[in-house]
């Protein structure tokens, strides 16, 4: 009865109207900008592409191999920065967009181990208080140190990328498009890398670290592992984020960029490849498209009314907020999780505590 | 005689797993009951449901011919159901001392507490010598008499003891049936889980067989002890 | 060697704000584990009462000073009413936003403290705007000088208010049946329901008391800055929670302590660094001890919780 | 089942957000990335006056929210009123104008990046010939390189620093079209603001020993820099010079440390967003309640009287522009305002004004070189690179070479128990 296909690229076996419903998804975005002619959607939706990449390589530290990081911003910065200062006026270095698009990526993938040796040995809530603060430092020291980085002027004059004799300039849809093949290389990739070897011992580290260790499983070189790539999707996201608005302040790569990646993916669903898609993409539309809507309305319709409070009112932080405490009251696995998992998860009645957890 | 404690067709999930598949047990006035049966069989989830620790989905709970299916924990140890649980759990950053007048947290005449404690140390003596170290620092048989002798401290009406004897030497297992022995000849009904099933069923008067939330059997302490399955199974005998 | 006291004075005075609020997270997160990312806007959210509370008292921030009793008796009204609709709030926050989520999977409580951390900055900003507000000083200042140091009396109201809470507390912790058990509840959650603890309730008191000191903070600092801003409480509440995790996250005495160093390490960065490098600094120290000493300064070294 | 609920409402989610985007056409397509960036309060507000005939827009891109607000919103009603009455007198004949603003305050402090993302929308809505704005020279250094790439006219009300319109940096910014110029500005510069300050200060309020502090941005450690260059040369002493960082509240560390070297006048280089005020009413918990504080055009606004409370008392600063109140030409100008927004103006409304007008002729200009028909922005920047000897409430003026106007007038205002007072005003005009 359900017939079902074989995906290319090892993407799996999935029902026939599943494969149709990515295709669809896949024409679609490929197709946008050729239906909404407004540049500036463009723009908001190509911006979604940064966020993407952010959730993908948090994915793989906190999703995959379970490790609480709260200043992940901080390899974004680490990204953004080294391609800042090595193609723009500040050092007048023009280095080439493209290899540097690798090159940022390697930059933050050795930050990734520089900050995530020390904190090999340290679990849960005390891996995320370090974490945070990283998250806290980085963007500090790149303000303070503006001899180099342009302090809190950031850089500006950024260059931007030439694709055969093609140049970006500030049109949207060249970026939208890098954006969606490096986010669609990303996704083919985590995908299989989810299921290789290394994949398997981060999910191994994720469940119990002990168990792991004693199963042959080098929890060193694992983490580390996964701190680097992880960190390598927030230089390559960095890279074009700086590339495309042509300017980068330390301002951008603060706790809350940090905390929005996470709530992405915690949303989507831990660990899952399609949740955190599905709540990157959510969260990246609430951020920057519905959610500045909502104070055009409030403050037409104050305009309209003639009500200063209402004109005035900024819902954004309200609605966010509650957005995030809802999702997680009703869904605290996730809008995607795997059915075994969900159970797991709702075993708790009132009365349970989480050591209870430890008798069945 | 008539039950103090009774459970009919309790069940009880963890999630979509259920650990208890419609038990029905007594324990009635002054008697030890034993609840016997190997890993994973839901003895430590009986009493965990008993406390109001976890829900029973379906069944009900009576003590003292009040329904407490769905009390919460802190009322039914107020009424005096009283359960130390397995592996000790006694505060480790807190005093011998400290743990004893949280065992008689609920207890309203606050001014017989210390008399009580004299009778925990009259009973324990070595919980006398350490009353001001911190529980962590106590050795494994010394915490299981700290959390004896903080549930005693409740004035139980019925107590239900987690695998009292784990992990303690022979030495120290005789000494806590000795206090088990004891306690009961003060009135105290009892419902002991324990590994060491013979040594359960030798101070018990009655006994349950519990094996994958079900109970496959039951009877006199004396039948079970004498019953072939039993002997196989649980006692170590072929 | 004076202005080396005089900036351990005004280091005091900062850090004690940072203790009070240090106190609200340490004890949450020693009795549910949870880093309650909202705590430091319940501190901002003091302020804020404190100025509506004032308001309705007639007291604007017009500069009028109100000398003698008067003026003591309002501070004392307000800083009252302050903690006790932040306990309130925070008791609040806890049964809607966190109780469910006891057992969930340990992210979901941290999401939902960041969820309710904005809510409370979009509510404060929409009530009094956007910007710095000022927060009426209405209690003289005289200033006290001694050898080349100077004290005024808001630094001093500051440091005697912070250590009168914290002591308290510390009494309150260990002396008396509540406070065994918070205690209690901390170590062992089930335990604690097996001595007939209403673990619940108990919690519940944690949530009142941590955001009531974090309302009694948010009138100091009012007084002591004259000014807040509805996202002051992010960064008060991170060098907080550094100063909860400095002393030993889930100790009151560490969390005074570090709340203290905290505050003194900013005031002497300031002095001999740079002022411009204290957050680094503040951090950096954060980091070096969770590395080195995870249990903090005055956490007890104890097998780590899985 | 709940997999293909979900895609159901992403798409339904594009969907929407496209579908509101275009019934908003003036709105704000771009935000920080800040999870907590909004744009805020008074963003987006549309003044149109239906006068029938082809729109043409003039962007306003001003910091309207939080701190910056206070001197960002009087700075917008001033290009707002410039719009509106050129409706009204129908300047351009065939044409209405609209106002598109948009914040660039990120959580209510001016942010560079979003001034950029806002230069971004504005290019990418056809309608826009130029923009007014911006208010901060760091969110100028952003947005320069934009405008001169897209070749659309900026023109700041109130950008002070120097490198953006002389020198290397300014170079480098128009890399695109080095020789078009796209930016402009109708106030004076801070190699003129902070010497006029340091004279002042130095000469007539006699302060010899002076501690700096700056917030580190572009104006601000801009003119602080001026400013104390000028008090050195003119025989003062600077005791320190720190910085401080964006979001600091407690300066109490700070102004011990500036306490211990006794100076007679502390000068703070920076806004009222980035803690002008608060510095000055933590100074008398320091011993420094009766030094004077100076500053120059960014703590000139009503939110540093706010901040300061009871301190907002012997306190000088400078603004880049003339005092309207003086000119006779601005008289009508002030009546205007008055009655449109009911308030006083601000100290930037009347260039935001000019701003907006200078650019209105410029477009006007383009009309009629066009034959009747809509211009280009090139058109536009070439009318605007011509303009000479304009007659504007804020003095006759044309734009140099570099895009600075020739208009060089430093005005001296002083806090006295919390009001700005106007002291006195001085010509620059001769110098370089």
């Amino acid at each position: 009865m359900d017939a079902r296909v074989r995906l290319p690229l090892g993407l799996g076996e999935v029902a026939v109207w599943q494969a149709l419903g990515l295709l669809a998804i896949v024409a679609l975005f490929a197709l946008y900008p050729v239906i909404d002619r407004n540049i500036g959607h463009v723009s908001a939706v190509a911006d979604a592409g940064y966020f993407l990449l952010l959730v993908f390589g948090l994915n793989i530290v906190v999703g995959f191999a379970g490790l609480l990081d709260l200043g992940y911003a901080a390899f974004f910065a680490i990204g953004a920065y080294t391609y800042a200062m090595v193609a723009s006026t500040q050092f007048n270095l023009h280095l080439n967009f493209w290899p540097m698009l690798i090159g940022s990526a390697c930059v933050a993938a050795l930050f990734g181990v520089i900050l995530g040796f020390p904190t090999l040995r340290l679990r849960g809530d005390y891996l995320a208080i370090v974490t945070l603060g990283f998250g806290e430092i980085v963007p500090q020291v790149f303000l303070n140190l503006d001899k180099y980085t342009g302090g809190p002027n950031g850089i500006s004059n950024v260059d931007q990328p030439v694709f055969f004799g093609h140049a970006f300039g500030f049109n949207p849809v060249p970026y939208y498009y890098l954006y969606l093949v490096v986010a669609l290389i990303s996704l083919v990739l985590l995908n299989n890398l989810r299921r290789s070897r290394l994949g398997r011992a981060w999910m191994a580290i994720r469940e119990d670290e002990l168990a792991a260790t004693h199963m042959g499983v080098n929890p060193v070189t694992t983490k580390l592992l996964a701190f680097a790539m992880g960190a390598s999707f927030a230089g390559l996201a960095g890279c074009i984020y700086a590339a495309k608005l042509t300017l980068i302040s330390p301002d951008e790569f603060n706790f809350s960029v940090s905390v929005t990646i996470l709530s992405a993916i915690v949303l989507g669903g831990m660990g899952s490849l399609l949740g955190a898609f599905i709540g990157g993409l959510l969260l990246a539309l609430l951020n920057f498209m519905v959610l500045p809507q909502v104070t055009n309305w409030t403050h037409a319709l104050g305009t309209a009314l003639h009500n200063e409070a209402i004109q005035n009112a900024d819902l954004h932080y309200i609605i966010y907020g509650l957005i995030l405490v809802l999702v997680m009251l009703f869904r605290p696995e996730g809008l995607i999780s795997n059915a075994s998992r969900r159970a797991e998860l709702h075993h708790g009645q009132p009365a349970t505590s989480a050591a209870a957890a430890g008798v069945e | 005689m008539s039950a103090v404690l009774s459970l009919v067709g309790v069940e009880t999930f963890y999630g979509r797993i259920q650990a208890l598949r419609g038990i029905s047990l007594d324990v009635r006035a002054g008697e030890i009951v034993a609840l016997i049966g190997g890993n994973g069989a839901g003895k430590t989830t009986t009493l965990r449901t008993i406390s109001g620790l976890v829900r029973a989905a379906h069944g009900r709970i009576t003590f003292a011919g009040d329904d407490i299916t769905h009390a919460m924990p802190d009322q039914i140890v107020r009424m005096g159901i009283v359960q130390a649980p397995e592996g000790r759990r006694i505060f480790q950053r807190m005093t011998v001392l400290e743990n004893l007048e949280l065992g008689a947290y609920a207890r309203a005449d606050g001014r017989s507490v210390r008399g009580d404690m004299d009778d925990v140390f009259a009973l324990f003596p070595r919980l006398a010598e350490r009353r001001s170290q911190k529980g962590g620092t106590l050795s494994g048989g010394e915490q299981q008499m700290l959390a004896i002798g903080r549930a005693l401290m409740a004035r139980p009406k019925i107590l239900l003891l987690d695998e009292p004897s784990l992990g303690l030497s022979p030495i120290l297992v005789e000494t806590i049936f000795h206090v088990i022995a004891d306690i009961n000849k003060r009135g105290v009904p009892i419902l002991l889980i324990e590994q060491n099933a013979r040594k359960a069923l030798q101070v018990a008067a009655r006994g349950y067989v519990l094996e994958t939330g079900t109970i496959v059997k039951e009877g006199t302490a004396a039948d079970l002890l004498a019953d072939d399955d039993v002997r196989k199974a649980y006692l170590g005998e072929d | 060697m004076a202005i080396f006291l005089q900036q351990l004075i005004n280091g005091i005075a900062q850090g004690g704000m940072y203790a009070l609020i240090a106190l609200g997270y340490t004890m949450v997160y020693g009795i549910v584990e949870l880093i309650n990312f909202a705590h430091g806007d319940v501190f901002t959210l003091g302020s804020f009462l404190c100025i509506a509370i004032l308001a309705l008292l007639g007291v604007s921030a017009s500069g009028q000073i109100i000398a003698g009793w008067q003026g003591a008796l309002i501070a004392l009204l307000v800083v009252v009413l302050a903690a006790l609709l932040c306990g309130v709030i925070g008791v609040l926050i806890e049964r809607f936003a966190y109780r469910r989520l006891r057992n969930a999977p340990r992210l979901a409580p941290l999401i939902t403290a960041i969820g309710v951390s904005f809510l409370l900055q979009g509510v404060m900003r929409n009530w009094k705007g956007p910007s710095e507000i000022s927060f009426p000083q209405f209690l003289p200042n005289p200033t006290f000088a001694f050898g080349g140091v100077h004290i005024d009396l808001r630094e001093l109201l500051v440091v005697i208010v912070s250590i009168l809470m914290m002591v308290a507390l510390q009494f309150f912790i260990y002396n008396t049946k509540l406070g065994k058990a918070m205690r209690a509840s901390a170590q062992d959650r089930d335990a604690a329901s097996l001595m007939g603890i209403n673990v619940n309730t108990t919690i519940a008191w944690t949530f009142f008391i941590g955001s009531a000191l974090a309302g009694v903070a948010g009138f100091i600092s009012g007084m002591y800055f004259g000014t807040t801003m509805f996202t002051n409480g992010y960064q008060a509440g991170l060098k907080a929670f550094t100063a909860a995790v400095l002393g030993g996250i889930g100790n009151i005495a560490g969390a005074m302590l570090g709340g203290f160093l905290i505050g003194i390490v900013e005031a002497m960065t300031a002095q001999y660094i740079s002022d411009q490098w204290t957050n680094v600094v503040v951090f950096s120290i954060l980091v070096l001890i969770l590395v080195l000493r995870p249990s903090g300064l005055l956490g007890e070294q104890l097998p780590e919780k899985v | 089942m709940h997999r293909r609920y979900i895609i159901a409402l992403t798409l339904a989610l594009i969907a929407a957000g496209c579908s509101q985007q275009s019934s908003q056409t003036s709105s704000s397509t771009s935000t920080s990335a800040s999870s907590a960036a909004t744009s805020a309060a008074a963003t987006s507000g549309t003044t149109s006056n239906a006068a029938g005939g082809t729109v043409i827009k003039i962007g306003v891109d001003l910091p309207v929210s939080g701190a910056d607000a206070s001197i960002g919103v009087p700075t917008q009603y001033g290009a707002q009123l410039a719009v509106k009455q050129a409706n009204e007198k129908h300047l351009v004949p065939g044409f209405t104008f609209e106002a598109d603003v948009l914040d660039d305050a990120v959580n209510g402090v001016h942010d560079p990046a979003q001034g950029a993302k806002n230069i971004q929308s504005f290019g990418a809505d056809p309608a826009v010939l130029g923009v007014v704005g911006p208010f901060n020279s760091n969110v100028a250094r952003a947005e320069i390189p934009l405008s001169n790439s897209l070749q659309l006219a900026l023109i700041s009300p109130s950008n002070t620093n120097p490198t953006l319109t002389k020198g290397p940096d300014a170079v480098a910014m128009r890399k695109d079209h080095p020789d078009q110029i796209a930016y402009f500005r109708v106030c004076t510069t801070d190699d003129i603001q902070g010497p006029a300050g340091a004279a002042y200060e130095y000469t007539k309020l006699h302060v010899k020993n002076a501690y700096v502090v700056d917030d580190n941005e572009t104006y601000g450690k801009g003119v602080a820099d001026q400013w104390e260059g000028a008090f050195k040369k003119l025989g003062g002493t600077s005791l320190g010079h720190d910085h401080i960082t964006k979001g600091q509240q407690d300066f109490h560390a700070l102004l011990t440390r500036i306490a211990n070297t006794h100076p007679d006048i502390v000068f703070f280089g920076g806004n009222s967003s980035t803690g002008g005020g608060l510095i000055r009413k933590q100074m008398p918990d320091a011993g420094l309640g009766s030094v004077i504080y100076a500053g120059a055009d960014g703590i000139s606004d009503n939110q540093f009287l706010q901040d300061a409370g009871s301190t907002a008392d012997n306190v000088y600063v400078t603004v880049a522009s003339v005092n309207a109140a003086k000119l006779p030409a601005a008289a009508q100008f002030l009546k205007d305002y008055q009655a449109e927004y009911n308030q006083p103006v601000g100290p930037y409304s009347a260039n935001a004004y000019t701003a907006a007008m200078v650019m209105i002729r410029a477009i006007g200009e383009a009309v009629k070189a066009n034959g009747g028909k809509a211009p280009t922005r090139e058109q536009v920047l070439a009318q605007l690179r011509m303009t000479k000897d304009f007659p504007s409430v804020i003095g006759t003026f044309s734009f140099d070479a570099n895009g600075d106007t020739t208009n060089r007038i430093i005005s001296i205002y002083e806090a006295v128990k919390g009001k700005w007072v106007f002291v006195t005003q001085q010509n620059f005009a001769g110098s370089p």
